[in-house]
């Protein structure tokens, strides 16, 4: 397939789309979906068809628009306005007013921080392509970087340099440097080499990877194409969770698609590259996001992790070098190959290049899918593009990085958010789960809820992550009821450091993070549940 | 004479085993007879616990209410507790009982296995705890002196140790 | 209203109890009862263990005489493999039960009671313990100490352990006898065997002494049950299990398989200790003592030299005379001479040192009874295996037990004779809790108490509400 | 010449072919172990011993490696499903806006722990680390729908319905 | 095969490039606590007893599966290590139910002899007191779930040696288990070949033969160096 035959496809698609004049743009993300986005979707396309408009109006289903706290979410285009918590009576007044103006009863103004101040690269398409269409994708430049590096100027060096001079760091949570882990993968010996994308988001409290997939599939398996290339693999499996039914649904459909359209599978735009895509479910298992898990569980096996070295790099899938990658990773690699590492770099800061999405969530008015510029500070977030704490609370806490990450108080609300600073504050980056605590919320009853779930999710290999988190649990409960001593407090000090010193993965090494970080910030809290020792009978 | 060293030995859930083996120390016992004052103990007459005891020997877990208040009071007026024997130290036997409610033990004995009057004694008999925990869960214990016994000779080792106002050195041994 | 006086704990007893008694206005005793507070739960949480880990396992039910559990319940075992076991392996374990009756009776008569005996009844209570008499004769405290050691150092040199010893097994024995440790044991024999006969030089004169506690020490007309010769010599091992009524009839020889439906178990409210009787004649009709009283007054003589003189002389007492629980002491002396005397015979055994000494087998029976005659009476171990040998369910009837009912009722005629309500003295409570030391009841076996109050004494109205409550402490 | 090892399916339920096509689509290969639980948990609701042997031995997978795959990860299930189930999300944003307190209301209505099933089967009551509807939080599955907006009076209400009306 | 030279403790070793900081440690005599690995095995990494530190990484590493590089230097027995291994076995007694005085394997119990050497005496760690099963039902052997510390010796065993892979463990976290099959008693387990390897190579008394009593179950697994041998040297022909 020459250029112009490949342009054209998304160049058909776009003019057959303005040739309509209104286009109804509604949210099937599963934000949307769970407060009723398809019945408003039914009855907006029955509005449409009643008064005859098909030819002038077109409703389409597409990804998430972000404010999932408001849904059903859907804009009107080319208007740009945007309809919140639609029910499906309010659509005969939505199609009646189309080129009259938004209804204003029901609408979305963007005039606040939560528009203004993101900055869409991953999300960029999201909320604008239908993402069970391709072609729609590519209206949108699906695919375009992956043609630029298969069939013109660059060698898959060229792809690693321009990902390695990015910045571009892996968003599943350590931030390693990502053209540095193609590199060393690129480098081992030919052979079979396997690329993975890391969908099993296990997190509470996060649900970005699961919005890109359900948004815009095809981003995804460009960049996981694009790595192949790069690093001379063939085979992909995207491992995702089983309950993300939605995103399984897309993922297939758009594999299939993209098969079929050959941007996927043997000779890609007919050049000698082939790279074909599986998707492997996991079976709720938080651990197998750790990466040798995930591998075991690809493998038909217990997602039990392995030591590291070796890495997945050297020996991965069934001991072949294997190439493991975040969903939103591989989502930024299509635009950094399109815009150059430089464009990418001018965004955030200088160690954390880029964009970061986040789940923000809990106590804040504004809930909902955002991505920001790194170097952001936490109080942007959270004050402005969040829109504060409601009711009248005042903040006490967020929560970054989920069971392996922990709670900033209100004293480090102006720190920049990037992978050094959050570290520096005793929490991570993480995957970008977000979750803002108010005055109402006791510290060390969140302590012991991320404990109960890193109890719950060891794999029970390690001995000190098997038995550490159910005893920091235990101690913890003794805090939460009152019950706690003076030894109990140094016992789950010692417990923390030990299991975080010695545990098998970073899931046991992560662990006791939201304990630490809520002994460093709020200790008066575990103080106020010591009991006097051993009262005399 | 110097001042002799006040001494207790108190019996929990145990089954005197490491009481016996003390008494393993065979004549030591009366040797060191001019050196330690036994206040308290299952083998002496004392029935209130002293004022202050320099050295208070413990055996067996804490398994009733009434365990636990000896226990607790017996910390207020011991200098150094010893934990004797793994009882004390771990549950031991006794704590086999843990994996099954006080209701399905009082059942397997005084309703399957009695022919009159079944039902669970209940006047003066004290409230069994749920589970029998380790002594040093309810209230601090400074020396372990684990093994189901602790032999005879270990014990004398510990003690003389003590008497010459040495932390003993203890090579532990569970069972 | 009613004063309740609470021992709390009896003392130099192995195991704690407690005793309550009440006084009326009068000063009158009207009822006294004897407590044992705590439950351990063997009988349940052996469920599910592979019986042969049994033996060692019931072991902890007494660190006294673990060497009686561990025979009975080796024998319940032997019936569950249903097979012969060898004759040294009986031996061995006939020496090894033995020897655990000399430790026990020598720590039961000079550790617990001889402070009583030799010091008196009204001594300092700080004095009356193995030091005092130690200070008031080193050389007789020695040799109780000594005797003790004997039998734990036999237990030792068979099993290579004193306390808790693991060497009895289902089938058998896990070692045979090496040489040495044979030699070694005989080698002190005639020592021990002259402390003993002094031992008895010394408590027979002091008899007359007590004459008002013997009086009223538990003194009453009971059944007695004990393990049996044909011939009418003691045994401990396995004789013939034996109930004689209160005039020393014979009344029934009972098969240790089917013992149920002979002995019950009733349940009092204020004890974990239940009180086994004997069904033929009822609740509380059927009460009947065991341990060296019982074994003794059995007997008709002992089988070996010097306990057959020894046991005449005792035996010259009436019959009458000896239905009182302070001569379990006198007893108790009888059967450690004759212990020596049998240790010494069955070592010389010619097939002592054979080196079969363990039958293999796997569970071929469902159910097992073993008894063993521990030093404190007749001890009994039932457990029922399932097709793989996995315990379901199991019963212990322990020596104690059988004489709980003597007990709490000994309690109450010597706290009826002794105190006086309007005065109390040291002594008299001292003389109660001295009824009980004479039965040296084993609370740790299966149920052993503690408890934390020291002596008071509580006003309650007829309804049994407390109005008073006095505390010394 | 290797004679091929023949494994009949447990029996001629249509559903054993789902299974089949999964398995065959892998190659029979022992890897293909989650996806055919998968498929067996699809098409009869749970893996009993039966589909778990037949699943084991056609993949040439060990017994026990089988069962402990299929007890490893949460999603699969050993017990047959309720009729009805409700999957209370305790994701952090949940939790934080008070999801537990909807558990214990859930578990006093119908007098069962979380994790288990009524004793006449209608009801299971279940919980979920996060199901990535936070924007929503705090929510609820009911039989395999996100609800949303709830407290712990108004879930009890709507799993009441659907449990009572019998469908 | 190249040799790499490196310090353990100060004092300078060498070994070959494909052994681990484990194996040269114990040639030259200097102890490592190990639970889950035994020798002639494949190594899992799990217990975590075997830690040490190597000067340069803030991360410690387990010694039986890190191999040996140039240059580095290995502590063995810093008083932080020494603290988490005996953490480690304090959790490991808190875990499950361990009655040394009336289980089979006491007196040779690995757990047991590591708690004396690492000076164990007491655990700080709340009792958690598990209801755990016995499967007494295969006629020679059984398994007593309560002294199971998961190390997988037995599941390793029986697969790698064996061949029968009999074991694997169920469920995770606190609730994982060793399971014969599809959890099915030990006795209707139709792949056991009972070889009894498992119970030799268990370092509790976890799995033991029914024949023994209290004390009794001595272990011998000195078998598998020789079958490891035996079977390479077969291979090569």
């Amino acid at each position: 397939m020459d250029r112009e035959e490949f342009e054209q496809i998304g160049q058909k698609r776009r003019e057959a789309d303005a040739a309509v004049e209104y286009h109804i743009n509604v949210c099937t993300s599963s934000g949307c979906v769970a407060s009723g986005s398809a019945a408003v979707k039914e009855s907006l396309e029955a509005e449409v068809k009643a008064r005859d408009l098909k030819h002038k109006c077109r409703v389409n289903g597409v990804g998430c628009l972000g404010l999932c706290g408001s849904g059903p979410i859907l804009s009107i285009q080319p208007e740009d306005a945007l309809y919140q918590k639609v029910k499906p009576q309010d659509s005969a007044e939505i199609v009646d007013h189309l080129g009259q103006g938004p209804v204003e009863r029901i609408e979305l103004k963007q005039d606040n921080a939560f528009f203004q101040q993101q900055q869409r690269v991953v999300l960029a398409n999201a909320g604008k392509l239908d993402p069970e269409d391709i072609e729609s994708a590519m209206a949108h430049g699906a695919y375009r970087a992956l043609y630029k590096v298969t069939t013109e100027e660059m060698y898959p060096t060229d792809v690693v340099r321009e990902i390695t001079q990015s910045g571009l760091r892996g968003r599943g949570g350590a931030g390693y440097p990502t053209g540095l882990k193609w590199a060393t993968v690129a480098k081992m010996d030919e052979g079979l080499k396997y690329i993975v994308c890391n969908g099993d988001e296990g997190d509470p409290g996060a649900f970005m990877d699961r919005s890109i997939m359900e948004s815009d599939p095809h981003r995804i398996l460009e960049g996981m194409a694009i790595a192949a290339y790069a690093v001379g693999a063939s085979e992909g499996y995207i491992y995702i969770r089983a309950e993300y039914g939605l995103g399984i649904q897309r993922l297939k459909k758009a594999i299939r698609q993209a098969e079929k359209m050959g941007c996927l599978g043997k000779n890609i735009f007919d050049s000698p590259f082939s790279f074909s895509v599986q998707l492997r479910l996991g079976a709720g298992a938080f651990v197998c996001g750790e990466e040798t898990a995930l591998i075991a569980s690809i493998e038909g096996q217990r997602g039990n992790p392995r030591p590291r070295p070796p890495y997945p790099a050297m020996s991965g899938l069934w001991g072949h070098s294997t190439l493991i990658n975040n969903v939103e990773t591989f989502a930024n690699i299509a635009p950094i190959i399109l815009n150059g590492s430089e464009w990418f770099s001018s965004m955030g800061t200088e160690k954390s290049a880029g964009t970061k999405v986040f789940a923000l969530s809990g106590k804040v008015n504004r809930v909902g899918l955002i991505e920001v510029p790194m170097g952001i500070s936490l109080r942007e977030i959270i004050e402005e593009i969040g829109g504060g704490i409601p009711d009248g609370h005042a903040f006490k806490a967020v929560q970054t990085g989920g069971p392996s990450g922990g709670c900033i108080p209100e004293e480090h609300l102006d720190t920049p958010v990037d992978y050094e600073s959050l570290r520096a504050l005793g929490s991570i980056m993480g995957s970008g789960g977000m979750v803002v605590m108010d005055d109402t919320s006791s510290m060390v009853s969140v302590a012991r809820y991320f404990m109960e779930f890193c109890m719950d999710e060891s794999c029970g290999k390690c001995i000190p992550c098997r038995v550490g988190t159910a005893q920091m649990y235990e101690l913890l409960t003794r805090f939460v009821n009152k019950e706690a001593t003076e030894a109990d407090l140094t016992l789950l000090e010692e417990l923390c450091e030990m299991v975080s010193q010695t545990s098998l993965c970073g899931l046991g090494q992560s662990a006791p993070n939201p304990v630490m970080s809520t002994l460093r910030y709020f200790r008066e809290e575990y103080l106020e549940r010591i009991t006097p020792a051993h009262e005399p009978a | 004479m110097p001042n002799k060293v006040k001494v207790a030995t108190v019996w929990l859930d145990g089954c005197s085993g490491c009481h016996m083996s003390f008494l393993d120390i065979d004549g030591v016992l009366l040797d060191i007879a001019d050196r330690i004052d036994l206040v308290y103990s299952p083998l002496v007459d004392n029935k209130v616990f002293p004022d202050m005891v320099d050295l208070t020997l413990v055996e067996g877990g804490v398994s009733s209410v009434d365990d636990r208040a000896k226990i607790i009071k017996i910390r207020k007026h011991t200098k150094l507790l010893l934990s004797l024997g793994d009882c004390a130290i771990t549950g031991n036997v006794p704590a086999m009982r843990n994996r099954y409610p006080v209701a399905a033990i009082e059942e397997r004995a005084y309703i399957e296995n009695a022919d009159v009057n079944q039902h669970a004694p209940n006047l003066i008999v004290p409230e069994l705890l749920p589970q029998i925990q380790p002594v040093h869960t309810v209230v601090p214990v400074d020396i372990y002196l684990p093994g189901c016994p602790p032999p005879g000779p270990v014990i004398r080792d510990a003690l003389v140790a003590l008497l010459n106002g040495e932390m003993p050195n203890i090579s532990p041994r569970f069972g | 209203m009613t004063n309740t006086i609470t021992i709390d704990p009896v003392t130099r007893i192995e195991g704690h109890g407690k005793i309550t008694i009440e006084i009326n206005d009068a000063g009158e005793v009207t009822n006294a009862h004897f407590h044992v507070t705590q439950l351990r739960g063997f009988e349940k949480f052996s469920e599910g263990r592979p019986f042969r880990e049994m033996p060692a396992l019931m072991a902890r039910i007494c660190g006294i005489c673990p060497v009686s559990h561990l025979v009975a319940s080796a024998k319940a075992c032997d019936e569950l493999l249903a097979v012969r076991i060898p004759e040294t392996a009986i031996t061995l374990r006939k020496i090894l039960n033995i020897a655990q009756m000399v430790q026990s009776h020598a720590l039961s008569v000079f550790y617990l009671s001889a402070p009583d005996l030799m010091l008196g009844m009204d001594a300092d209570p700080g004095k009356r313990n193995i030091f005092g008499m130690y200070e008031a004769d080193p050389q007789l405290a020695r040799n109780g100490v000594r005797l003790r050691q004997f039998g734990q150092q036999v237990i030792e040199r068979l099993s290579g352990k004193r306390i808790h010893p693991n060497w009895v097994v289902a089938g058998g024995v896990s070692d045979p006898l090496t040489p040495e440790a044979r030699d070694a044991i005989l080698a002190d024999i005639p020592e021990v065997k002259q402390i003993t006969l002094d031992a008895l030089k010394w408590f027979i004169p002091m008899i007359d002494q007590y004459r008002e506690e013997i009086k009223v020490f538990a003194n009453f007309p009971t059944m007695y049950m004990g393990m049996i010769n044909a011939d009418g010599s003691l045994e401990h091992y396995d004789g013939i299990l034996r109930i004689v009524d209160a005039d020393g009839n014979h009344v029934r020889d009972i098969d240790p398989r089917h013992y149920q439906e002979y002995i019950g178990e009733a349940v009092e409210d204020h004890s974990f200790l239940k009180s086994p009787f004997y069904k033929p004649l009822g609740y509380p009709q059927g009460i009947y003592r065991v341990g060296p009283l019982a074994r003794l007054n059995m007997a008709t003589h002992a089988g070996t030299p010097l306990a057959d003189e020894a046991l005449k002389e005792y035996q010259s007492l009436a019959w009458e005379e000896r239905q009182s629980s302070f001569y379990f002491h006198y007893t108790r002396l009888i059967e450690i001479l004759y212990g020596i005397e049998r240790i010494e015979e069955l070592l010389n055994e010619p097939d002592i040192l054979s080196e079969h000494v363990q039958a293999l087998a796997n569970v071929n029976a469902s159910e097992g009874v073993g008894v063993s005659e521990a030093p404190r009476g007749t001890l009994l171990h039932h457990y029922k295996v399932d097709e793989y040998g996995g315990i379901t369910w199991a019963n212990l009837i322990i020596a104690t037990g059988h004489n709980n009912m003597a007990m709490d009722r000994g309690v109450f005629q010597t706290a009826k004779h002794f105190i006086d309500g309007k005065k109390i003295e040291e002594g008299m409570l001292n003389r109660v809790e001295a009824v009980i030391r004479t039965f040296d009841p084993c609370l740790s076996c299966s149920t052993h108490a503690i408890g934390q109050m020291p002596l008071h004494i509580e006003l309650k109205d007829q309804d049994g509400t407390v109005l008073d409550v006095l505390q010394r402490d | 010449m290797v004679r091929p090892i023949e494994v009949a399916p447990p029996s001629d339920d249509k559903r054993w072919r789902i299974v089949n096509a999964t398995m065959r689509r892998y190659g029979y290969k022992p890897q293909a172990l989650i996806e055919t639980l998968h498929a067996v948990q699809e098409s009869f609701g749970f893996l009993d011993d039966e589909s778990l042997s037949f699943v084991a031995r056609r993949l040439n997978v060990p017994m026990s490696k089988a069962y402990g795959v299929a007890t490893f990860y949460h999603f699969f299930s050993l017990k047959p499903p309720a009729k009805h189930n409700c999957v209370v999300c305790l994701g952090t944003a949940c939790y934080i806006k008070g999801s537990d307190q909807m558990v214990k209301a859930l578990s006093e209505a119908h007098d069962i722990e979380e994790g288990e099933i009524t004793p006449d089967g209608e009801f299971a009551l279940l919980s979920a680390h996060c199901v990535g509807a936070c924007g929503l939080a705090p929510v609820a599955v009911v039989d395999g729908e996100i609800v949303s907006g709830l407290t712990p009076e108004n879930i009890v209400k709507i799993v009441g319905e659907r449990v009572s009306d019998g469908s | 095969m190249p040799v790499k030279t490196f310090k353990i403790d100060g004092q300078d070793v060498s070994g070959r490039e494909d052994e681990t900081v484990l194996d040269i440690a114990r040639e030259n005599n200097v102890f490592l606590p190990t639970l889950c690995n035994i020798e002639g095995l494949k190594p899992v990494g799990a217990c975590r007893l075997c830690m040490v530190e190597v000067k340069g990484s803030n991360k410690l590493l387990p010694a039986c599966v890190t191999k040996v590089e140039e240059g580095m230097e290995v502590t063995t027995n810093s008083e932080r290590l020494q603290k988490y291994r005996r953490m480690i076995l304090e959790m490991l007694f808190v875990e499950g139910n361990h009655v040394c005085s009336v289980c089979v394997a006491n007196g040779h119990c690995e757990l047991q002899w590591l708690a004396e050497k690492l000076g164990v005496d007491h655990t700080r760690l709340n009792y958690m007191f598990p209801k755990k099963e016995i499967d007494v039902s295969h006629y020679r052997y059984a398994i007593d779930h309560n002294r199971c510390v998961l190390c997988t010796r037995c599941v390793r065993v029986c697969g790698e040696i064996e061949g029968a892979h009999t074991w694997d463990v169920s469920g995770r976290g606190i609730n994982a288990k060793v399971v014969t099959d599809l959890n099915t008693p030990w006795a209707l387990s139709e792949t056991c070949t009972e070889c009894g390897k498992c119970i030799q190579v268990c370092p509790t008394g976890a799995l033991f033969k029914k024949s023994r009593a209290v004390g009794e179950m001595t272990k011998d697994d000195h078998f598998l160096p020789y079958l490891k041998t035996m079977r390479e040297v077969d291979n090569a022909e």
